[in-house]
Formats: C-alpha cells, structure tokens, sequence
C-alpha cells in the first residue's frame, strides 16, 4: 500500500505519527491549564511494559500496548496528588523530574536491563494501522473537545477560581487531563517500542521532549489541531531542509521558531485571535455589539447631562433614598 | 569528608550558574533556554583568545564582553518586540530555544563538532591540600568568585538608583516607563549582565575539565532551572545556597545510588523540594511569579 | 500647552479612539468624562507614550510628542497617575518616590521628597513600608506624589477616584486642587461626571471613542441636551 | 427557616482582622442587601459564605448544611451562585459557551458522553442557555466574544452565566460597580425579575439608590461588624448607619448619588498585580 514512499520515507511517516499522538498528549494536559512536561516519562513506561510483557510473558502485541497505557495511567494517578499541587512553571518543572525520576528507576532495575535497554521486541505496528489510529484519535479528540468535559476544561484553563464557583470541580478536571496525558503517552511509547524493536533509557531524555513542547505551543491551546499542524509542517519542512545540510536544519528551525513567536506569541490557535478573524467577517455580530456600544453611549448622555444641570452640586443623599421607591415601581 | 567537599565544589559552580540564570529569571522573570549557549559562546571566545596566546585575563575578558553582547543584543532584537507586543511568558520561552537552536548549530559548524582541548595554563587548577583533604583550588575560586557577584548583585538591585529602576522594570514595565526609565535599556544591560555571568560560568567549567565542546553545556541547562526553584525564585542568595546544596545532592547520590543519572536525581530533589516547600528556600511567594 | 488634533487609537481592528481634539492651556484643569471602555484610558496611555496613535497628532507646544516612548514624554513633563495606582509593590514608599524623580538631580529629589511628605503627611510615616502595603487611599496619594515628583508641567490622572472611601477621595481631590493653584496643568479622566466637574474648569466628553460635548462645566450639560434629546 | 443564616463570623488572614463579627439571616424568597464603607468586610463576607475562604470562627449554614471547609464547586452543586466584584468571564468565549460553562452542574451524571454538539443532552443546555439570554436580552450577542462587549453588558452576561447554575441564592457582589445611573437602574430592575421567579438574591452593593430600590431587608457592615439590619427605611434613619457609611460631608452624599466607588479589595487586587490591571482596561 505505502511502495510509492521510499523506507526512508515510510520510516518518518511512521516516526511522525507517533509523535502526534505525543503532541496530543502535551496538549491534552496543556488544555486543561497544566504544563504537563512528564510524557516521555510516560512513554517509557508504556514502552517498556509492552517490550517486557511482550518478549517475557510472551503476551500478545494488543495487550501489551494495552498494559502499556494502563500502566502509564496507574502511575498517573498514583504521582498525581504530589504533583498537580503544583501551577505554572513549577508544574512544569516537577513534571521533568518526575519524568527524571521515571527513567532513572528503569535503568537501575536489572529486570529493566538496566542503561542497555531491550531489543528484539516483535515489530507488529504497520504503517497502516498507525494511519487508522490516528484518524480514530482525532475522531475521539474532536468529539472530546466539543463535549461538556472539553468545556469544563477550557473553563479550568482559563480561571480556575470562576470555573470552581460554576460548580466545575477544578481537581478532578485537572487529574482526569494528567491521566489522559498519561495514557496517550503511554500508547505512544509502546506503538514506539513495537515500531523500532529496541528501547533504552536514554531516548525519553529532555532533549526528545523539547520539539514536542515546542510544538504544542506554538500550535496554541485552542484547538488540537493546531499543534498537529505545527507538528506536520515542521517535519515536511524538515525534509527539504535535510537536503541543504545538518547545520542548516537547525539555522532554519530556530528562525522558523523566532518567526511564528514574533507573528503569534500566543500560539496559532489562540482562541481570541480566531474570534477576531470570525468577527470581522459576521456584520450581525458587529452590528449587535455597536448598538449595545450606542445605548450605554446614550446613557452616558444623560448622566452627564444631569450632572451638568445641577450644577456640579451633589444631590443629597436623602432625596436619592426619598425617590428610589418610585424607581422600584417602574416597569 | 571528601565527598561533602567534593559536592560543594560541583556546587559552586552550580551556583555560579544560578546566579547567571537568577538575574534574568528570577528578576525579570525570563526563563532562557539559550543559557547553555551563551555559557558555551563564552567559554569559546575565552579559548580563541587563549589560543592566540593573550593571557587568562585578556582571555576571560573577552569572554565575557562576547557572551554579554550576545544576551544583550538578543534582548533588544527579540525581547523588546514582544514585550510590546505583550506576549505571554512562554513566547519568550520558544524564541529562546529558537536562538538556542541557532547558537548550537554556530557552534558546532565552527568547532566541527569537535571536542576542542581548553587550555587550563594559567588557570589556578591544582589541588589544594587543606586539611590533610584534597580541595580543587579551581572550585575555592569559583566559590569565592559566586559569594562576590551575589554581593555585588544584591547591593546593585536594593541600594542604588539604577537597581531599584530594574526592579521596576521588572515589576511593571509600564510603570517605569511611567516614571521616564528607559526600559528597554535597563534590561538589555541586566540580559548583558547574565551573559558576562554566564561566559564565567562556562569558562570555569571549561578550564576545570580542560575540554569545551558545542554541546558540553547542554545537560546543565536543567541543573540551572533547578538551582533557582531550590533557592527560591528571585533570591541571589537561594541561587547560591540552592547550588551548593545540589551539588552536595549530586554527589551522594552518585556515591549511593548511580553515577549514570547524577543530573535525574537532583531532579528528583527538586520534585521533593517542591512539593514540600514550592516557594523554595529564601523564595517570597510562589504563586506571584509564575 | 497641549494640543492633541485628530488622534485615532486601533487594537487591530478593534477602534478606541475615533478622531479625537483635545487641547490643554498653561495651568488649566480639564477634565475628560466617559463610561468604562469609552477610550478614556486609552487616551491618557496614548498621550503618555504606552500606546503608539494610529493617526493624528499630539503636540507639546511647538513639539512633536505623539508617537514618541514613555519614558522621553514623561522627560518631556507629561506625567500620567495610571489608572489603578500602579505602585511598584515591592518596592518600598521612598524607593517609589525616588523612582518618580529618576530624571531629576540628586539634590532635587532629596527636597521634592519632602515636599511631597509636607503634601501628604501619611506618606511620611510610612516611608520604609512596600508599597503594596498601603491602603487604598494610601497608594492613591503615593501614586499622585510620585507622578509630582517628576515635576510636570502636565499631570494626569487616570479615574483617581476608583476604589476610594469618600472620605479618602476628599483629601485626595484638596491636594489637586492645591496642585493646580501651583500652576501645574491637570487633565483628569473621571467615570464620576459630578465629581470630575466639581473640580475642574472645562471638560471633554468621551463616549464610545469621540468626543461628544465639551465646553466649561455648565455648557456640557446644555450641548449634550441639544445633541440627545431635542 | 432562613435559607442562609450567618451566625457570629470573624475572618482573620495572618494579624488583619477582615470580618469580626458578621451576622445576619436570609429568608428564602427576597433581596437582601448587605451595604457599607470601603474595607468594612462585605467581599469577605461573600468569600466566606461561597467557601473560598473558611471562617476562623462561627458558622454559616446555607440550606440547612454547614458550608465552612466545603470547596466552592459543591456549594454551587447545592444551589449558590455568584458574581464577581472585578467581573470574571471566561475571555476569549462566546457569551453562550460562557453560559454553557455555567450550566456545567445540569449535565451531571451524563458527564462521560463524548457525542458532542450533537447529544440531545447538549441541545438541551443549548435551547436553556439561549433562552435566558433571550431573558436578559442578550441573545444577539450569543456568539460574539465576550471580552468585545462593553463593560455593562459584560455585568449582564457575567449574572446570566450565575443564573445557569438555577441558585437558590444568587450573591451578586457590586453589580453596579462602575455603571452609570441608567445602566444599575436596568441591573435593579433585573435583579426584581430574577428575583420574582423564585431565587433569593443577596445583593452587595455601594449603591444607596439601588439597594433602596430592590432590596427587602438590609444589613449595614463597618469595621467588620454587621452593625444594624432590617427594612431600608427604617436602617437609613438610624443613627448608627449615619455615622458609618451615609456620613454628612460633600463626598459622601457623592457617594451615593453617583456609584464611582468601588470595594477597597477589588481595588488592592488590582494594585497587586497593576501590571494586568492597566493593560486589562482596553
């Protein structure tokens, strides 16, 4: 099906697909308001519960990714209450270390092998099921995102305090989003391990997670699609680079960076620079505003103008509190 | 004993590097991805002056003029543009690791990405015997060198007027504005400090394991960030403090646990620290600077 | 003194000021009244230096000042008290003071400082407190003061009264009045028509981006009956 | 028996005593109003009853249950809305997904759906959403973003997202802040309309007109302390209340002839973080 696209090719395309759902994974997190820089830490775990199970229980690949992504959501859930105490950079940083924390434990077990890592995991991910996935994935994403829990979320984003006294119970919206994270981590990480045979520590380091995080915000949190798109369009890009030399990769990539920043500092996505696209084109929309602008301009009016007429002398107090009654008759 | 004065001297050159990063993250409230660079663009001038057979001095000196503009200009090209614009803070956040990327790929295209040999001539690298113990002199100095610029620091930014105008800035840019400061001047010449601070920073670390390369900086840069959330966001002397007690971190856990994750388990300090403690040690709050 | 002919302010597409003219004389007090989001504070940051105009002209005397930074304008003598205080919070009284007179000499600052303790005798007994310390009123005062300490030629003030006892805002609107019968220009943005008449000569009516009436305080209230309701 | 009964609460936060002693009753079914001076505890008062923060002492019993250490989320759950004094919506969000966040509570139990704008429970919230838009007249502004709105209308959206929760009480804190005559007039009347349905409004406010206007009963706070309640007439010739808050000077009367002024905490807010304060503006 994929003998048009050269090895090489199949090999990015694959290698891209399960980046996205890494990206995904950030951005789940980062929709819910939490700078979520643990999952390559989840990663290794997905990719080294299947790569044990797999090749020493001798489980079917399924179940091991399966296993994979349980495994990642468990450990979730258990570092979750230590963890999303944490806001901001803070989070973000002690995200890290517990994705540190994550990787050191793998490579100092023996059943882990330790730094060597595990080869010879069956290869049973084809590029077409990866296709399929995907495709499942942003069905599920796009469903999510319009439902009643991917309002609730954008809501914690935006003002935990307001969403709380909405009835939004901002703790539960905050671990549910760590856990999802998790879990699409943790799916990655072993679609990765059965993808390229061989898995060790070191390829979940701080390093790998950088692009994914810069895709994720440049991307924007409005919208899944946006840090896909980003994603997408910077390893095409990469590929016509490649053929101009490894340092200028990285010239071209860090200008790019420089670039979206200084056009869109607040990601491509940002909910209020797409409303602004919007509302320039709805004349209804404008219109309603104008004259929601126009009344309380009229309003103005007469408020000064009755402040003129008396002269800049106050009304006193108790002719206020003898009129209001009428006031409150008033339809 | 040995290894408590091995940890403080990984220490202070830890907090050598916190101070670096403290000034612009901590005060002005910049996280930099690009330090790593600026420590390795330092260390590189340092070599090529050296290597022209200037002495040390002229030598550091370079260094740090050459690390300092590089911050300096980066400020005014990059960071006085979005803070017109009001870009939020991670903006600044990806333009750093924009430059980053092109400062790596500098560096490795003119060092081949070669390991290049620093030359430690005329640096203070023997050992010192005190106390029947053996003290990197090197690390004494950097020491010494940290507890100074910590001084000199906190007395620039609380007692003179042009300090009190950074913390200004740094507070409302606006405001100082307001009040006829030259913003964008005050924080090119505090991202020019942190240059000059981090080229020391990479020069020592260069001279004491004698070798610079375009990427030896790299793994630092965490370590960085994790000085500061330790000693307590905006604190120069949490910067110190926290550096050493990393260091003294790093190395027990290398004599306990594993030498290969040395960096990931004061990671895993940092994790502790800020579950229990999120303001860090000599941090005010840490919810106003996020 | 100041003279703005035509100013326009754009966010992207969103229009805060739609052409308006202002002119301020030598030692005059004017003020410009409007609801929240008529423009208001978008004109006091724009003449101030925070918000490039899209269009028009600001004139300080025969000087260009429209277009130009802050920190230059506020050099120039036009000082603006923000809205909302802006104090510098960690900072403490005096260093805010100080800070008001970063351009101006050692010496002078030393003596401006007690002037404006003189001015405000609060301050003066809570010179070494953060600023983020003080009440609202405090702030208030400590905020006009350090706008004073710049010496302007015009101050102004961005809805001075927002937030404030009434009590407070007595003492706050003496010390303007004290500060206009020095000759210092004012040009007050109020939300609060009564009290922005109340203390100053002529006033300019904002509404929705224009200006709407204008004239001394009596004449306002006849131009703005033709305009609406005849 | 009264739907929220404030018994005897005091609030310290470190030395400053914000409320010493607060206590007054709601019974089901009228306005109340709770007035007085800058900083005489009211904001905290409303804190405290919508559980952000825990009374030091005393109680508060809303609906026959404690409220002191439950989150604000389950107190929305058990029938109390708010407002902010410093107007918080949801930027960026349409008027009607910002309602749609208040109607959060109405999809419970169906939390798990992932069918989008397509389930019938949606459509359900949807029609309802819009329909107190249509209430309060602010259905032509359903889609359009609610940081474009002018600052009254914003005020409207802000009580009809409160209203999306159905409270039994709905607290408004300062409604009117920064309005002009006409526009806290229209806000009295609507706070009249919400209340002739059915829900109990506590209504804090500067503003003496309004208050006089809508509001059944009336407690007056200073320095912390409710220092006399009862019906508005009646409380505006005590003595007490003269002293306190309608005061005698040129200012005062000003006060309440004109509604410029604002709590103190909405204003130390702002002064703490003047960065966003000066910036939010336009």
């Amino acid at each position: 099906m994929f003998n048009w696209l050269s090895p090489l090719q199949v090999f990015t395309l694959d290698t891209t697909m399960i980046t996205t759902v890494l990206v995904v994974a950030v951005h789940i997190a980062f929709r819910a308001g939490l700078f979520n820089l643990a999952p390559l830490g989840f990663a290794a775990i997905g990719g080294y519960t299947t790569a044990l199970l797999v090749t020493k229980q001798h489980w079917p690949t399924l179940l091991g990714i399966i296993a994979g992504i349980i495994g990642a959501a468990v450990l979730a859930g258990l570092f979750a209450l230590p963890v999303l105490r944490l806001r901001g950079i803070y989070l973000a940083l002690g995200t890290v270390a517990l994705a540190q924390a994550i990787v050191i434990g793998i490579s100092n077990f023996d059943f882990t092998n330790g730094t060597l890592g595990i080869d010879r995991i069956p290869n049973r991910v084809t590029t077409l099921e990866l296709m399929i996935l995907l495709i499942v994935l942003f069905v599920l994403l796009e469903l999510e995102r319009r439902s009643h829990f991917g309002r609730a979320a954008a809501a914690v984003r935006l003002d935990e305090r307001t969403a709380s006294g909405l009835g939004i119970n901002i703790r539960r919206i905050r671990l549910y989003s760590f856990i999802i994270s998790a879990a699409l981590a943790g799916l990655a990480g072993a679609l990765e391990a059965h993808r390229t045979t061989v898995i060790s520590p070191e390829q979940y380091g701080f390093g790998v997670l950088i692009p994914i995080f810069v895709y994720a915000l440049v991307g924007g949190d409005g919208h899944w699609l946006g840090p896909v798109l980003v994603c997408w369009a910077i390893v095409v890009l990469r590929q016509y680079i490649d053929f101009a030399g490894s340092a200028w990769e990285h010239y071209i990539y860090g200008v790019l960076l420089i670039v979206m920043m200084m056009l869109a500092p607040s990601g491509l996505t940002d909910p209020k620079l797409l409303r602004k696209l919007r509302f320039r084109k709805s004349r209804r929309l404008r219109l309603a505003a104008e004259r929601a602008a126009a009344d309380e301009a009229a309003a103005v009016a007469a408020e000064v103008e009755r402040a003129a007429r008396s002269g800049g002398d106050p009304v006193d107090a108790s002719t206020i509190i003898s009129q209001a009654p009428s006031i409150a008759a008033a339809p | 004993m040995q290894q408590f004065i091995n940890g403080l001297s990984l220490g202070s050159s830890y907090a050598l590097l916190g101070i670096g990063v403290t000034l612009v993250w901590g005060v002005l409230g910049i996280l930099t991805f690009a330090h790593a660079q600026t420590m390795t663009i330092g260390a590189y001038a340092a070599l090529i002056t050296l290597d022209r057979g200037y002495p040390v001095i002229v030598g550091v000196i370079a260094g740090l003029v050459v690390a300092g503009l590089f911050s300096g200009l980066m400020d005014l090209a990059l960071f006085t543009p979005l803070r017109r614009k009001r870009a939020p803070e991670f903006a600044f956040v990806i333009v750093t690791i924009g430059v980053s990327q092109i400062s790596d790929a500098f560096e490795a295209s003119r060092t081949r990405s070669q390991t290049l040999p620093f030359p430690r001539k005329g640096f203070p690298v023997e050992p010192l015997t005190l106390l029947g113990r053996n003290v990197p002199r090197l690390s004494l100095v950097m020491l010494v060198t940290s507890v100074i610029v910590m001084a000199m620091l906190g007395y620039w930014l609380h007692r003179t007027k042009s300090g009190t105008a950074v913390r200004a800035v740094a507070y409302s840019r606006d405001t100082g504005e307001l009040l006829g400061i030259n913003s964008k001047w005050i924080f090119a010449s505090c991202f020019f400090i942190s240059g000059t601070l981090a080229a020391l920073a990479g020069i020592f670390l260069a001279a004491s394991s004698g070798q610079l390369s375009h990427s030896s900086n790299d793994a630092i840069l965490l370590l960085a960030f994790a000085v500061i959330v330790l000693g307590g966001m905006g604190s120069i002397r949490g910067a110190i403090v926290g550096g050493l007690l990393l260091g003294l971190v790093s190395v027990y856990a290398t004599v306990y646990v594993s030498s290969v994750f040395r960096e990931a388990v004061a990671m895993l300090t940092i994790l502790v620290v800020l579950v229990v403690r999120p303001s860090g040690l000599f941090g005010e709050k840490a919810t106003t600077r996020v | 003194m100041i003279k703005i002919e035509d100013l326009v302010v754009r966010y992207g597409a969103v229009v805060a000021l739609r052409g308006i003219s202002i002119e301020v004389e030598a030692g005059e007090a004017v003020s410009v009244i409007g609801p929240n989001g008529a423009g208001k504070t978008s004109l006091m940051r724009c003449l101030a230096g925070l918000i490039k105009p899209s269009a028009g002209s600001i004139m300080l005397d025969a000087q260009r000042i429209g277009g130009k930074a802050a920190h230059i304008v506020s050099r120039q003598g036009v000082v603006l008290v923000p809205e909302g205080r802006a104090i510098l919070a960690p900072l403490s009284v005096k260093q805010n003071l100080q800070m008001g007179g970063y351009n101006q000499p050692k010496a002078e600052v030393k003596a401006s400082i007690d002037d404006m303790i003189a001015l405000f005798p609060v301050l003066g007994r809570r010179l070494d407190s953060a600023g983020g310390l003080l009440s609202g009123g405090e702030q208030q005062m400590l905020a006009i003061a350090r706008g004073l300490m710049a010496k302007p030629r015009l101050l102004m003030l961005d809805e001075p009264s927002m937030g404030l006892a009434p009590k407070v805002v007595d003492n706050i609107l003496d010390a303007l009045r004290l500060v206009a019968g020095l000759g210092t220009s004012i040009l007050l943005a109020e939300q609060n028509a009564s009290l922005a008449l109340d203390i100053t000569e002529r006033a300019y009516v904002l509404v929705n981006g224009e200006i709407v009436a204008s004239g001394a305080a009596a004449e306002v209230g006849e131009d703005l009956l033709e305009r609406y309701l005849s | 028996m009264s739907l929220l009964s404030v018994d005897h609460v005091s609030r310290h936060f470190g030395g400053v005593v914000a409320v010493s002693d607060a206590a007054f009753e709601i019974e089901p079914g009228i306005v109340f109003g709770l007035i007085g001076p800058n900083g005489a505890g009211k904001t905290t008062v409303v804190n405290l009853i919508t559980g952000y923060f825990a009374p030091t002492a005393g109680a508060i019993i809303f609906d026959g249950g404690s409220v002191a250490g439950v989150s604000p989320f389950k107190l929305a759950a058990r029938g109390l809305a708010r407002t902010f004094q410093n107007l918080q919506l949801f930027e960026g969000v349409t008027v009607l997904e910002n309602v749609l966040i208040g109607r959060h509570l109405a999809f419970r139990g169906k939390r798990w759906q992932l069918l989008g704008t397509r389930s019938r429970e949606e459509k359900t919230q949807r029609a309802f959403a819009l329909d107190l838009l249509k209430q309060l007249n602010l259905e032509s502004l359903a889609d359009a973003d609610a940081s474009s709105l002018p600052y009254g209308v914003r005020r409207r959206v802000e009580i009809a997202r409160a209203l999306a929760v159905e409270p039994k009480l709905l607290l408004l804190d300062e409604p009117t802040a920064g309005m002009t005559r006409k526009e806290s007039d229209d806000i009295g009347e609507l706070i009249k309309s919400v209340n002739a349905t059915g829900v109990t409004v506590l209504l804090v406010d500067h503003n003496v007109r309004l208050v006089t206007a809508v509001c059944d009963r009336v407690a007056v706070m200073d320095w912390g302390e409710t220092i006399v309640e009862g019906e508005p007439a009646a409380v505006w010739r005590d003595q007490r209340v003269k002293d306190a808050y309608l005061g005698t000077g040129r200012s005062a009367r000003l006060a309440e002839a004109d509604e410029f002024v604002v709590d103190a905490q909405a204003f130390a807010a702002a002064a703490a973080s003047n960065e966003g304060a000066v910036h939010d503006q336009d």
